[in-house]
């Protein structure tokens, strides 16, 4: 097993840092890009992933399961959160007939 | 602890009890086992507890704000047996809802690592999420609804970001340790603690509603079924301020400067746009939204003042806050029943002529909202003032306190507009209940601005 | 426990009043209970030693549930309890719809009043000095005239922004007390502050009172609050709430920050002189009535609010004195104008003249109480601006010929109001015009006479003052102002 | 005796109190003449009651009794008593007052006869000889201040007695107000007095005022601040022109306030403080300019009026100068003689002239009247012997105290003499004119019928025409062997200024010289006016320059209006309309509007655009970081 | 090893790029997909092999299954041209690089943190989180079934049609 541990050396932390900021601010630029708000859902999955990404691989670097275990949380509320803001689309859909998010905006002023 | 694990029992029971298709039972089952979740809570008074390796500790300061947060929700519940009773569908999923909302905000009263904050925002806010969209046929209920969640998600998501850099420098999720850690930095922290902890701090701001993450928050309001508007500006609120007052206190503090600055300007920022956008603002919900937001501020300025106190006194604002917001919430909903529909300041019009008493509560609510004497309002802004002073924040308090004049001129629009004459007339109606609750809520709040006691937390 | 009384009498039977269908009987419980605390007042004077009431109060925030009074206050409470039966009284005329309610808002007045004049805690007095505002507010709200929901509003906004920096200031002060915080007056007055704290917490402190009064320029809101408000409201305002700036100032800023009003007295005394001219060259050609006389009663406040900055003998005695008559004056006045408007159906001056062919007696009145706030010699108001003016003259001589000027402006346009309304040939349109009835005489007669009583044989008052003002006028370190006299 | 005289001093000025309160209280319930007697009763009652203190203090061998009623004001070191000074000065005043006030309100009674608000005339005449035996007894200069406003009030009452007409009002306004700036300088100085000698009591004050140095400046202050009051007061130059205004007045009220009494209260006062005076040579000198200016000023003015009344009030204007001249000699006692005997002349003109109005229906025009002395002869009788007295013809009484006045001139200054001569010569002349245009001649007015004035008039006439006639003995100079007797007897009250005497021979030549110009004015005035029958132009014909000048009284009143009264109003409406309505509102409304609109501006940012959310969020949140990043 | 997580990062970062910017819902499915399982294979590269299975389990199983159901049942699977504004989408991506370049200033000093523990390969096995998830994280593991639960009435809720 040593030998993982030192591959997992081999790559620097910063990597998987720079990998998940990038990740993130992809996420994040999709949320603000699309309009098509499941899109903007599955950008918001590439936000909450890529902090697993990061969280992950500083539980490796520290050798602490803690992040690890965070990860598995987030997760769950990440498939809460799908499952709910799915259901809302869903309705959304109902009630006028699209997903667009330029509709969104009767409640102003 | 044992408390928190019989509200989950009561939301599952209530939950439940949907089946059975009796709408006056539920309110009812539920308010008990609201009682009986203040009486455990108490009981818990003064030990200090902790649990499962110190993912949670119940101290005094969450048990206070529990208590708080709980009576709130009975008060919203009562008034809810009125106002769910037009509703056929979902009212048992509406209380069961609000209850594990309220578990949330027990995790948030009571953390002491940063997990149990996740969690608890979470369990806080799916079922919001979903509250906001209560009235299913309306678009507006909907558009409120989606908003709220993809916003509170992208906070989230930022605030998880943070989290993950926090860890990534000091390996630890817990608030003490993190705190120690942070210590040994003498105020000169790396960027990217700082910038986690920044993350984390918005996270919580967002949650209750701080400029500039406030956008959010007018829009819900005013989407929302009114009850659940009531839910989230008081319950909601007080949950986030618990949160962010323990973050910071069993964490954060001393903040380093820039943080604090960063939170001063969010401060100033919420008085000044909450004031100025709710000036002419012609919806009552948007209105209090707006006023929420300043409430915000002045709160901030209460936790910011770091000052021994600063709890008791935080505890105290958000629960007069919250005292004199549900009425008006109530009297609002009847005004707009008897007016059609409209959410306009103007529906207040004839409420003097017609409800001369409901008037003069109305006035009283409002007055403590602008923080007149004698009512509780004035005492909480009082308070807030005297913790900013104390610490020498003369030029900030200077400019709360312009800022508290802006407020009084809105508040007092409403209630010029409810002691004006009415164009069109209509019956208001009012139960017996809800009228009695407004009483009690209206004596409440002179009470606890004549009569204050300081809890020890 | 006879200060709780005091306090408490008013508000108690108001809240009574509510439960009450009938407004003839709820007007006269109302007037009973003013008398009452009328006389109880009056016990008050010659009880010795002064009682005083206290019980612990919210402790933790160093606020004590604490009455007493001096001279001053007294000065106050006197005027309050004294005006208050008058302002009932004047409410017997025209049957107003919710009469009970109207009353309980002027008992509530009256309490709040009384508790601002009997607080020994800041806490305390800055909760009635609010509470005062809010029966007011509805007051002028409910039964105010023309535009009254702007002017209501711009009115309780101006009021109110000013006291919230009185707030600030309170806070303040209770930051710098030492050991265990408190806002005890007693405990403020012992503060030795920074002068240079001094300089801005003066302001801080005082803008409160000087929108209150309302000194130059912090006015704006007086005259169109002054013209809308109702009979009673602007009784109310002008008789004796403009006198709680006074009273606020005499309480926070003398004895608190003597160095910042020794650094700002010629500034604000130069303010409140050119308040006064202002006001009353205004005043020359407002056409309606109400108006102008809220520019003279604001040019007559502004003299007041000079010489309280004086703060010598002779100004502060002749303060006091005044503030008892301007109360009582302005009080009759506007009682006399609202009977003119009933009588006549308008306000303005260009529709008026040739009341006294229908009406002489009301002129003869009107005349006295005219006289009277022109400061003729035997009226109350001669006795006061005389020992005002004296005391103006012993700081400066120019101070006093400026301040004196209100002698010769006040003449020219109240008797120039008084031509207008009163002589000239008749006017057909005032035929029906009835002289006055006999609740008129009821509440104008003891007026007048307490004028001319008070200016025959003012000394009760100045013994009743005495000591405060004593003590009143060591307050300020010595004056290096080179007066004219020393030269 | 002296107890005798502290019991009773204040039934003086009761007994007029007493009048008032009966007569105006009642004023609806007596009938026709009901009022007048019990007002001319109580007012003879206190002359009466005058008469027998001036007894009981000759008797007492006392100069001075002060007699307290009770503590008026008592603050702190300022200790002011309602206190009555009863000395030869306020006695002699108090008979002058009750004396011709008692006449003049039995004149009245005919007078005012078909007036429906008799009563309140009363009254107000009641009040008026109150208030103005308030002034001459008060023993502090407050208690003169009571009277000094009083009379000031009961001016402004009875000028406005006719209400009915806006021009009647206005000059009593005009009346009060100039009053009352004067009265501003008044009670500035004695505020003054009180805090260099901390006290205002006359007796206290003038023991105190020995010690003083003459010319301090203290002291110059205070005597100018006095004279300004006793300029607004009685009539002087620059605050004179109320006085032909307050003309307004029905007669009886010009006879007793704006000719015998209340003008002169100036005098009375700066005579009452002439210990002060004498310390202040700098105010003496602008008294001598004042008087002077304001005697020829006056009279040229009278040269030209036509108005019976107007030309009666120029002459008191004038005859005030007179005795401010006097006052500025130093020669107080001098001042008070002239006033006392003015006060006999004066009122007997002016009660002539009421006469005379009442006899031609209300006309008062000069050019219209003529041929009166057949219709009328007592009025005519008595008219001659007061406008004898004024100008100045042996041994008319105005001859003695003018004659006094004139010497006291020359003592100082020839020049100053010849100007007073002068004044006095062109008095000399429009009184003659006066006189020739009313009563000789032929009647110019047809429809009116005169006729002599019923007794309850023409006994008052009379008895005041014998004062004019005989009054000038009270107060003998020694050079027509007599001894003074009134400046005696003044001399413990009033200090007067030493000068040097003239010779006999000087003072007769004097005498000789003007008693020979008056007799060529006289001559003068009779060719044109009774042989000539000169009429004065009338209105509309257009004069010589000068001419018109006097007649229009120099602009003066205009030139007030325009410097004055329009300046105020434009003020004030500047302040009003500009600073008030432009500047201070605005201000304080656009703070709240910006407030306001800023506000809007903030709320249409919340636009419901989730994207501008997102952003926004997304904005704050960078900024937050770069933020933290840099600091 | 290096070469391994340099092709996965590739690969997820163009997957990710694609999801944003490629325009049918359904791709967009896809390549999240892709995107996870190539973040799966970072989570063994670290070692993180509870996590890894979880991962594609709940994400590409589960969740991306959801996604695809929706998008079937709501009939979007034709591209719909939703754009917005060519404004904002270039505002976004500006917005987004400069986020991430600041985000990269904030965390170059990365390489100064040191590992707390010394080395241990066994953590992320599914024994080593289990230990720790039901010992120290047992509160928020049994806390978490209420936010399941509300989701779930959420979801009900809302998807239900009413009569």
């Amino acid at each position: 097993m040593k030998d993982i541990s030192s591959a997992i050396q081999l790559i620097p932390l910063e990597n998987y840092v720079f990998l998940s900021v990038a990740l993130f601010s992809i996420g994040m630029m999709g949320v603000l890009f699309r309009r098509n708000t499941i899109a903007i859902l599955m950008c918001l999955e590439l936000m909450f992933n890529s902090v697993n990404l990061l969280l992950t691989a500083f539980s490796a670097y520290h050798s602490d399961p803690a992040g690890q275990v965070f990860v598995f949380f987030i997760m769950i509320v990440a498939a809460a959160e799908v499952a709910v803001g799915l259901s809302i689309i869903v309705m959304m859909k109902r009630n006028v007939d699209s997903v667009d998010i330029n509709l969104l905006n009767r409640l102003k002023w | 602890m044992s408390a928190l694990i019989l509200l989950t029992v009561f939301g599952i029971i209530v939950l439940y009890l949907g089946f059975a298709n009796n709408k006056t039972i539920l309110a009812p089952v539920a308010i008990t086992g609201l009682l009986i979740t203040i009486f455990l809570s108490i009981k818990d008074w003064n030990l200090g507890s902790k649990y499962f390796h110190d993912m949670m500790i119940i101290d005094n300061f969450s048990i206070a704000f529990n208590v708080s947060m709980v009576i709130i929700t009975i008060l919203i519940f009562l008034f809810g047996v009125n106002y769910y009773k037009r509703m056929e569908h979902y009212v048992a999923e509406q209380y069961a809802l609000m209850i594990f909302a309220l578990t949330g905000a027990f995790l948030m009263t009571s953390f002491s690592n940063l997990i149990m904050l996740f969690l608890g925002i979470e369990i806080l806010s799916i079922p919001l999420y979903i509250l906001a969209g209560g009235k299913k046929t309306s678009f507006r209920s909907n558009e409120a609804s989606f908003k709220y969640f993809l916003l509170g998600s992208f906070a989230t998501a930022f605030f998880l970001f943070g989290i993950a850099l926090v860890y990534g420098a000091s390996a630890t999720f817990y608030l003490p340790e993190i705190k120690t850690y942070i210590a040994q930095f003498n105020g000169q922290l790396p960027p990217m603690l700082m910038v986690g902890l920044l993350f984390i701090l918005i996270g919580v701001s967002f949650k209750v509603a701080v400029a500039p993450f406030h956008f959010w928050s007018p829009d819900v309001y005013e989407g929302s079924p009114t009850l659940v508007t009531a839910f989230m500006a008081t319950v909601v609120k007080t949950a986030g301020f618990a949160a962010f007052y323990r973050l910071l206190g069993m964490g954060l503090l001393p903040l380093p400067a820039p943080l604090e600055k960063t939170l001063w300007v969010m401060t100033m920022l919420s008085l000044l746009v909450g004031n100025l956008a709710a000036l002419r603002q012609t919806n009552f919900k948007r209105l209090l939204a707006y006023s929420a937001i300043v409430n915000t501020g002045f709160m901030m300025l209460a936790m910011l003042s770091q000052h021994d106190s600063s709890a008791s006194v935080l505890l105290y604002y958000t629960f007069v806050y919250s005292l004199a917001t549900v009425p008006l919430f109530i009297i609002f909903i009847y005004m707009k029943r008897a007016s059609s529909g409209l959410e306009e300041l103007t529906i207040f019009r004839g409420l003097y002529k017609q409800k001369p008493w409901m008037a003069v509560f109305m006035t009283i609510f409002l007055m403590s909202l602008a923080g007149l004497p004698p009512t509780a309002g004035f005492l909480a802004k009082y308070r807030v003032f005297v913790l900013s002073i104390s610490r020498g924040y003369l030029a900030i308090s200077i400019f709360a306190i312009v800022m508290a004049i802006i407020g009084v001129y809105y508040y007092f629009y409403v209630l010029r507009e409810a002691f004006s004459e009415s164009d069109n007339p209509n019956p208001i109606e009012i139960s017996r209940l809800n009228s009695a609750l407004i009483v009690v809520c209206g004596v409440a709040v002179l009470l606890l601005g004549l009569f204050v006691w300081s809890v020890p937390i | 426990m006879i200060l709780l009384i005091i306090l408490l009498l008013p508000i108690v039977t108001g809240l009574f009043l509510l439960l009450l269908k009938n407004p003839a009987t709820a007007r006269i419980i109302a007037l009973c209970s003013s008398i009452a605390n009328l006389l109880i007042t009056l016990g008050l004077i010659s009880t010795v030693p002064s009682p005083s009431y206290s019980v612990n109060w919210n402790h933790f925030m160093g606020t004590q549930f604490s009455l007493g009074f001096d001279g001053i206050s007294l000065i106050m409470l006197l005027l309050t309890n004294l005006l208050f039966p008058f302002i009932i009284l004047s409410g017997f005329t025209r049957a107003h719809i919710k009469i009970p309610v109207l009353n309980f808002l002027i008992l509530f007045t009256q309490s709040a009043l009384i508790g601002v004049f009997l607080a020994q805690n800041a806490f305390l007095f800055y909760i009635f000095w609010e509470l005062t505002l809010i029966p007011v507010y509805f007051i002028l709200l409910l039964w105010g005239g023309e535009n009254r929901k702007a002017i209501t509003l711009k009115f309780f906004i101006y009021t109110l922004s000013g006291s919230l920096f009185l707030l600030f200031g309170i806070i303040y002060l209770f930051t710098l007390t030492p050991g265990m915080h408190t806002t005890d007056f007693s405990a403020f007055n012992q503060l030795h502050i920074p002068a240079a704290t001094q300089t801005w917490l003066f302001w801080v402190l005082f803008v409160a009172f000087a929108i209150k009064m309302p000194v130059f320029p912090f006015h704006t809101w007086q005259p169109s609050t002054y013209t809308m408000a109702s009979k009673q409201g602007v009784m109310i305002l002008a008789g004796v709430l403009t006198k709680m700036g006074i009273y606020g100032a005499l309480r926070f800023l003398f004895p608190i920050v003597p160095q910042g009003v020794l650094y700002w007295q010629n500034t604000v005394i130069t303010l409140c002189l050119i308040g006064v001219i202002y006001a009353s060259v205004i005043a020359f050609r407002q056409t309606n009535i109400k108006r102008l006389i809220a520019f003279s009663s604001m040019a007559h406040i502004s003299l007041m609010a000079a010489a309280m900055f004086i703060l010598n003998y002779y100004s502060i005695q002749g303060l006091l004195f005044q503030v008892i008559s301007h109360g009582v004056t302005i009080v009759a006045l506007f009682y006399v104008v609202h009977l003119i408007q009933e009588r006549t159906g308008t306000l303005e001056l260009p529709q008026m003249g040739g009341l006294k062919h229908v009406a002489p007696n009301l002129a003869i009145l009107l005349l006295i109480i005219v006289l009277g706030s022109i400061a003729l010699p035997l009226t109350a108001g001669f006795v006061g601006e005389f020992l005002i003016i004296a005391g103006l003259a012993k700081f400066s001589i120019w101070f006093a010929f400026l301040g004196g000027t209100t002698m010769i402006l006040g003449a020219i346009y109240m008797l120039y109001a008084y031509q207008r309304i009163m002589l000239g040939d008749n006017n057909p349109t005032l035929i029906r015009v009835k002289d006055i009835r006999t609740l008129d005489f009821f509440i104008l007669i003891p007026l007048i006479t307490l004028i001319l009583i008070l200016g025959i044989y003012p000394q009760p008052i100045f013994n009743l003052v005495e000591e405060s003002v004593k003590t009143m006028q060591n307050l300020l370190p010595v004056n290096e102002v080179v007066t004219l006299l020393t030269r | 005796m002296v107890a005798l005289i502290s019991s009773i001093a204040w039934l003086v000025p009761a007994f007029p109190l007493l009048g008032f309160l009966i007569t105006g209280l009642a004023k609806n319930r007596l009938k026709n003449n009901q009022a007048g007697i019990i007002a001319s009763t109580l007012v003879s009652f206190s002359f009466i009651t005058a008469l027998f203190l001036f007894f009981s203090l000759r008797s007492s061998g006392q100069d001075s009794v002060t007699v307290t009623l009770f503590n008026w004001i008592s603050a702190g070191d300022l200790n002011i008593p309602f206190a009555f000074l009863i000395d030869h000065l306020s006695i002699t005043m108090m008979l002058i007052v009750t004396g011709v006030g008692a006449l003049i309100h039995i004149y009245s009674i005919g007078y005012m006869h078909d007036d429906e608000r008799v009563s309140s005339f009363f009254a107000q005449m009641n009040l008026f000889t109150f208030s103005m035996l308030l002034l001459v007894m008060g023993a502090n200069y407050l208690i003169l201040f009571i009277g000094w406003e009083g009379v000031g009030f009961c001016s402004y009452l009875l000028i406005g007695f006719w209400f009915k007409n806006p021009a009647f009002n206005y000059a009593a306004r005009k009346a009060f107000v100039m009053n009352r700036i004067g009265d501003l300088g008044f009670i500035l100085g004695i505020i003054l007095v009180f805090f260099t000698f901390k006290s205002v009591s006359f007796t206290e004050i003038f023991s105190q005022a020995g010690a003083l140095q003459a010319g301090a400046p203290m002291i110059t202050l205070i005597t100018i601040l006095l004279l300004v009051g006793a300029v607004g007061k009685s009539a002087q130059i620059p605050l004179y022109t109320w006085l032909p205004d307050a003309m307004a007045g029905p007669t009886p009220v010009s006879a007793l306030i704006h000719a015998a009494t209340m003008v002169t209260a100036g005098i009375y006062m700066i005579a009452r403080s002439s210990i002060l005076y004498n310390l202040a040579p700098i105010t003496l000198n602008i008294m001598i300019g004042l008087g002077l200016a304001t005697a020829i000023f006056a009279a040229v003015i009278g040269l030209r009026q036509n108005d019976i009344k107007k030309v009666l009030a120029y002459s008191t204007v004038s005859q005030l100068g007179y005795m401010f001249l006097a006052l500025g000699l130093g020669a107080y006692s001098s001042a008070v003689f002239h006033l006392t005997t003015h006060a006999f002349f004066k009122a007997l003109l002016f009660l002539g002239a009421g006469s005379i109005i009442h006899a031609m229906g209300g006309e008062q025009d000069i050019r219209k009247m003529g041929g009166l002395r057949k219709k009328m002869p007592i009025t005519y009788l008595t008219f001659l012997a007061a406008t004898l007295a004024i100008s100045g013809i042996p041994p008319f009484s105005g001859f003695f105290s003018k004659d006094l006045i004139l010497t006291k001139a020359f003592e100082n200054n020839p020049l100053l003499y010849i100007l007073a001569l002068g004044g006095a010569l062109i008095t000399c002349f429009y009184m003659f004119r006066l006189l020739y245009l009313v009563f000789f001649g032929s009647q110019r007015l047809s429809s009116a019928h005169p006729h002599e004035s019923p007794r309850v008039m023409t006994i008052p006439l009379i008895i005041l025409s014998v004062l004019s006639v005989f009054g000038g003995f009270l107060n003998i100079p020694e050079l027509f062997g007599g001894k003074s007797d009134l400046g005696e007897f003044l001399h413990s009250a009033i200090t007067s200024k030493v000068t040097e005497e003239l010779s006999s021979s000087t003072e007769i030549g004097l005498i000789i010289s003007s008693l020979a110009l008056l007799g060529l004015i006289i001559l003068m005035a009779y060719r044109t006016y009774v042989k000539r029958a000169v009429l004065p132009a009338a209105d509309s014909e257009s004069l010589s320059l000068f001419g018109k000048v006097v007649a229009n009284k120099f602009y003066i009143d205009e030139v007030y209006t325009l410097l004055l009264e329009k300046p105020f109003g434009f003020l004030s409406d500047f302040f009003f309309n500009t600073i008030e309505k432009a500047v201070l509102d605005p201000a304080v409304d656009g703070i709240g509007t910006a407030t306001s609109r800023l506000g809007n501006l903030v709320r249409k940012l919340q636009a419901g655009n989730m994207s501008f959310y997102l952003f926004a969020m997304v904005g704050g949140i960078l900024l937050f970081i770069i933020f933290i990043l840099i600091v | 090893m290096v070469f391994l997580f340099y092709m996965l990062s590739a690969i997820m970062i163009i997957c990710a790029l694609l999801v944003v910017f490629s325009k049918n819902p359904i791709n967009n499915v896809i390549y999240l997909i892709l995107c996870f399982l190539a973040m799966a294979g970072h989570y063994i590269l670290l070692n993180a092999q509870f996590l890894a299975v979880v991962h594609v389990i709940v994400y590409t199983g589960a969740i991306m299954v959801l996604f695809l159901f929706v998008i079937m049942l709501l009939n979007l699977n034709k591209a719909i041209i939703l754009r917005k504004s060519t404004v904002t989408r270039v505002s976004a991506v500006i917005t987004g690089g400069i986020f991430f370049l600041v985000l990269l200033a904030a965390t170059r000093q990365t390489f100064e943190i040191h590992a707390k523990y010394p080395f241990a390969s066994d953590f992320g096995l599914v024994s080593g989180i289990g230990k720790v998830l039901f010992n120290e994280f047992l509160l928020p593991f049994e806390m978490s079934s209420i936010l399941f639960i509300s989701a779930m009435v959420g979801a009900m809720m809302f998807g239900k049609k009413d009569v």
